[in-house]
């Protein structure tokens, strides 16, 4: 090699070395991850617990709407996580684009397939929340409007990622989408002042003051339950993610796992 | 090594599509979103007033099950006609509209089904009546095969074209007006009272002249399109 | 067994070639050369059928290709510019469908040993999308292996092979040769068959 | 439909129950046992590819 | 021989296209007849009642102009993709971000404008007041280069994918909401007696934001799929 | 000028080359070689900075390639399996879009006597889909006639051309390398350069 002829050789010493040092963000991490599951697993259990009887124990019926409200308690959980979700999504996209580190990338598709289900959930029991309150499963009002969009861009970095083979081409198509996605995001939101309101504003004026503690408690609770159950669900999936991507590297090939 | 069946041959052929169907999976769940879409781009356009959008909820579904089928069936033909694939099959020995068949029936698998399963929740969302919803499903299971099949003419007629899918569209298009109006007008037959039956028939019959017809047509129009 | 007689073919106002007749027997091999645009692919493109000729008729076994059609078609193989494979299947799920195509049920020991034998050893399971061009076309050749027509109709199979792989082509169609088999071609490098005279058609 | 109406307005735990957390918890399932079977999946390629490289060498 | 200068090249774009356009008549005018068709289709599936399609009429007839434009982005990149055009389009030796707003602008005067023309005549048909008629044309001479716009950044993304059409409509159309929500807010208001401004100085704010940023992504997207 | 020092590239997870390097001074010319799928197509469109190396630099005169980017872009001419040109263009029109692609303005002389010269005569205003394989890459090939570049990448650049058409390249190419010029290039057919001595990269 050098000057002259060249001659295209292949130092598996070498590439080993640089293997080692290139991918040891993931290689901590996995090991990270694989403590810290149970502990988020095991925790969001006994909170969704302690705040669903809280909610429906406690907590007693509202004035207005009777027993109905009570679907509040994963309700509103859901939707908040629902947006969340994406904006930290599309923060990991701008990291792994910008930096060009592997894991960001690899998170960022780990979350989606959560987002996507919260989203699902905050339109499901909305809907099953309209029905006695408004007298229909759905209407166009603008909240309601901007979860589907917010489910749609979900699907639509899910579908994109999904649709490019090459690893390294997908994470950086979808990233860049996620990142004009999250422009929108704000945009759908102010649209609520455009439009005629159905849904609930963003301050829980519920009557009978006694009673708002434990309803604000058990719904914070099953918030906090429904944050460590998205966390220990991505990293458990950013698991898999990182044991595909990786798995010609030697780290991976001595895993106990692996091996055994 | 052993000779294969005409059977065996639209086995082969339709195995084949659901096989790249299901490599492509998510061609399958897009065509399926942008139906969703589509459908609920109206009331955002059109405003959240319930007895309007009531009102066009079957023209919406039907119009997007429309534009959708003919979105997916750009495809149809046109990624075995840049690869060569088609060539082949066109020496393939035997017939080319038992093949042609084939893959119609693949496409309706992997495009249509889908969409005739998810019209229920779109049309709850409009808030239409569950009789309404029974007769607008059963439109469409009659309706979408007819679609894809007038549509294979066009993707065939088209094949190779730029522009195609806009093309394609305008072709066909024209065709699928009665399907829809008898759709439709199976729905509105019911909301307003009367019975869906001569409309449903209608559609069926349609359905069966299709089924004799189109299949012949476009192996003549891929023959031409080769050329 | 395949013959040709006065055949006239043009594209758009232009005529490519007239008045071309030949003949051609069983064990025998034919290459049509001319210069670029001389109307090779086209020519080929008739003796499948693709095209309709402006006159003359092109007859197997006595009929016109026109009246046998599928009866032709089970009897001949045409491999053209394009490689006929899909970039999502895999190597070996592409041979088996495109064998079954030409309505032969391959399983996958023979369509391994096929692609194997066609330097595709450890990458029968690949899509084919990652394939470089030369072993894509690679793939498309193997058809070759597993195919029992008499007529091969090749144009340019010698398109971004390797050196090695063009051997092992010279020596499959040597083997269709010693077999009976009939072939015609286009290629504008040279090609090598072993103890067979090479008949050869110009168009200009 | 208004049959449904009225259960709901008798029931209205059960429906919270069947139809808000029931779903929900079935979501959660269906998440968990999806990113298990990944997992089972992708360790079993793994394992595979490290045996074909074995014989290799 | 001369060396070109960056404006040179950009107006070379955009000649070049316009010329291809030309080349492919067809295909300018297939996009404006699906505009028409979408449009026209919906008083086949709703029913003939002029009050309900008046009201629906600016919904309709955005929702069409969304869904065209979609289909002819599909082409915006991707024939100069097969071909290799695009990799030469890369090498060229000025910024990529430009010529991309070369093609952006090419591909609106053909496929945005005549639409933009189109749409008072169907509005016609729909019984639309004069006003409001006037209002939609505005909006869709602010909206239409917008979704050009957007659209470019998904056409680019897709690119050389399978299903690009139905998967670019998946990514973009929920990007597209707001400008159908502004536009048509502005045709509502102005029914309504309010004033459009509002809507429409939010449309063009958009449309400037889209100008300053859309083509730089979009160029990073093509390097993306380049790869 | 164009240094290339311990590039390693890969395509999905299957490394490519590595520690690859070499320099190409003005006046040289280098045959990248290799079976199907080493790798050859991979390194071009690496020098020309569509992909991404895994590791190793590539500079010109100097300069990081990265950043030199457009200016780099005016130094080279790519041409690689794809033709770049459209079908409903002239190949006159093609030829002068071409080149005011890559910063040249043509008139229409000057782009009359390269396709005359790359034996299009009376061709140059048809719409280059009715034109034979062959005939298209020669106007891809045109470009080479017009182009002031100094490094020129060509990914086989002789497929699908005739005899003629070969020979007519070679003496392109040796007048290029006689004004100093640069060539990189791929191919599986034989290529001879008078009076230049060719380096060859081998890729395994
Ligand atoms: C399909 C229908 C529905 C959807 C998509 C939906 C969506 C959402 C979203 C996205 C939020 C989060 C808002 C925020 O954080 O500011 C939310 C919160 C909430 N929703 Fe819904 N919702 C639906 C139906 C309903 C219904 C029918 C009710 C009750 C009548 C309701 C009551 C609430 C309440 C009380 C909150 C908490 C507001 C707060 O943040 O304080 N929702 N919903
Ligand atoms: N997008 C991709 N993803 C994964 N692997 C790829 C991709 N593109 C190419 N490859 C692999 O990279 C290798 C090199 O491909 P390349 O096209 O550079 O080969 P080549 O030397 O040009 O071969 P040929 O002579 O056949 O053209 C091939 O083995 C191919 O399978
Ligand atoms: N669709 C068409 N319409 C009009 N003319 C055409 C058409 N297709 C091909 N031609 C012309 O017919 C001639 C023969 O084309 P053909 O592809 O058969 O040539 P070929 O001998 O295969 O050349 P090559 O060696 O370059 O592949 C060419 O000059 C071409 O210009
Ligand atoms: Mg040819
Ligand atoms: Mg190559």
């Amino acid at each position: 090699m050098g000057d002259g002829t060249g001659v295209a050789y292949f130092d598996g010493v070498k590439k080993l070395a640089i293997n080692w040092f290139k991918y040891s963000a993931p290689t901590t991490f996995y090991g990270l991850a694989g403590k810290m599951i149970p502990w988020f697993a095991v925790s969001a259990a006994i909170l969704l617990a302690i705040g669903l009887y809280i909610g429906f124990a406690v907590a007693p019926a509202d004035y207005q709407q009777g027993e109905f409200y009570r679907i509040i308690f994963i309700h509103v959980p859901a939707s908040i996580l629902s947006m969340f979700l994406y904006l930290i999504l599309a923060g990991y996209a701008a990291l792994g684009l910008i930096f060009n580190t592997r894991l960001s990338a690899m998170m960022a598709s780990a979350i989606a397939p959560t987002g996507a289900l919260f989203a699902f959930i905050s339109l499901w029991t909305g809907a099953l929340w309209g029905k006695p309150m408004w007298g229909a499963w759905w209407v166009w009002d603008a909240r309601l409007t901007s979860e589907l969009i917010l489910l749609f861009l979900y699907l639509g970095f899910i579908a994109l990622h999904a649709s490019i083979d090459d690893p390294r081409r997908a994470d950086r198509a979808s990233a860049l989408l996620a990142i004009v996605g999250s422009v929108n995001v704000p945009i759908i939101y102010f649209s609520v002042q455009w439009w005629n309101t159905l849904h609930q504003g963003s301050t829980i004026k519920f009557s009978g003051t006694s009673m708002h503690v434990a309803m604000q408690q058990a719904m914070f609770i099953t918030l906090a339950a429904c944050w460590l159950y998205a966390i220990a669900v991505v990293l458990a999936r950013v698991r898999s993610i990182i044991l595909e991507r990786e798995r010609n590297t030697t780290w991976i090939a001595e895993l106990p796992e692996v091996k055994g | 090594m052993k000779k294969s069946s005409l059977t065996g041959l639209v086995m082969l052929v339709i195995r084949r599509d659901l096989l790249l169907a299901m490599r492509r999976r998510a061609d399958v769940l897009t065509t399926l979103i942008f139906f969703v879409m589509v459908v609920s781009l109206f009331p955002l356009g059109v405003g959240p007033e319930m007895d309007i959008l009531r009102k066009m909820a079957a023209g919406v579904l039907w119009v997007a099950a429309l534009l959708s089928s003919m979105l997916s069936l750009g495809r149809l033909f046109s990624a075995d006609y840049l690869d060569g694939t088609l060539e082949q099959m066109m020496l393939a020995p035997q017939s080319l509209s038992m093949l042609v068949l084939g893959k119609i029936a693949a496409h309706w698998i992997v495009s249509g089904v889908p969409l005739v399963l998810m019209a229920p929740v779109l049309g709850v969302q409009f808030d239409m009546p569950a009789q309404a919803l029974g007769v607008l499903i059963i439109g469409l299971l009659l309706g979408t095969p007819i679609l894809s099949m007038i549509g294979a003419i066009g993707a065939a007629l088209t094949l190779g074209l730029r522009g195609g899918g806009v093309l394609l569209s305008l072709l066909v298009l024209p065709l699928c007006i009665p399907v829809l109006i008898f759709g439709t007008g199976a729905v509105g037959a019911v909301s307003t009272g009367l019975s869906a039956v001569s409309h449903l028939s209608l559609l069926g019959a349609l359905l069966m002249l299709a089924l004799v017809s189109t299949p012949w047509v476009t192996a003549q129009a891929l023959r031409i399109s080769m050329e | 067994m395949l013959e040709v007689s006065n055949l006239a073919c043009s594209r758009g106002d232009h005529r490519l070639f007239s008045g071309l007749s030949f003949t051609l027997h069983p064990g025998q091999i034919m290459q049509v050369q001319g210069a670029n645009g001389s109307g090779k692919t086209s020519l080929l493109r008739t003796l499948c059928g693709f095209l309709m000729p402006d006159e003359g008729t092109i007859t197997w076994r006595g009929e016109n290709t026109r009246d046998l059609d599928e009866d032709y078609h089970a009897e001949m193989l045409y491999l053209g510019h394009l490689n006929a494979i899909k970039d999502e299947l895999s190597a070996l799920e592409n041979l088996r469908i495109s064998a079954g195509l030409s309505g032969i049920e391959l399983d996958e020991k023979e369509a391994m040993t096929a692609l194997r034998r066609m330097g595709l050893r450890g990458r029968e399971r690949l899509p084919t999308k990652v394939l470089s061009q030369g072993q894509r076309r690679r793939v498309a050749l193997a058809r070759l292996l597993v195919s029992d027509a008499r007529l091969w109709i090749l144009d340019e199979p010698l398109t971004a092979l390797d050196v090695g792989a063009v051997a092992q082509i010279q020596e499959l169609i040597a083997e269709h040769l010693a077999q009976q088999g009939m072939v015609i071609f286009t290629t504008h490098q040279p090609l090598q068959v072993a103890e067979m005279e090479m008949r050869s058609l110009f168009l200009s | 439909m208004s049959s449904l109406d009225i259960w709901m307005r008798e029931n209205p735990l059960a429906y919270v129950w069947l139809g808000s957390y029931a779903v929900a918890f079935l979501v959660f399932a269906i998440e968990i046992a999806m990113v298990r079977h990944k997992r089972k999946i992708t360790l079993q390629q793994v394992r595979l590819i490290r045996e074909a490289e074995g014989e290799e060498e």
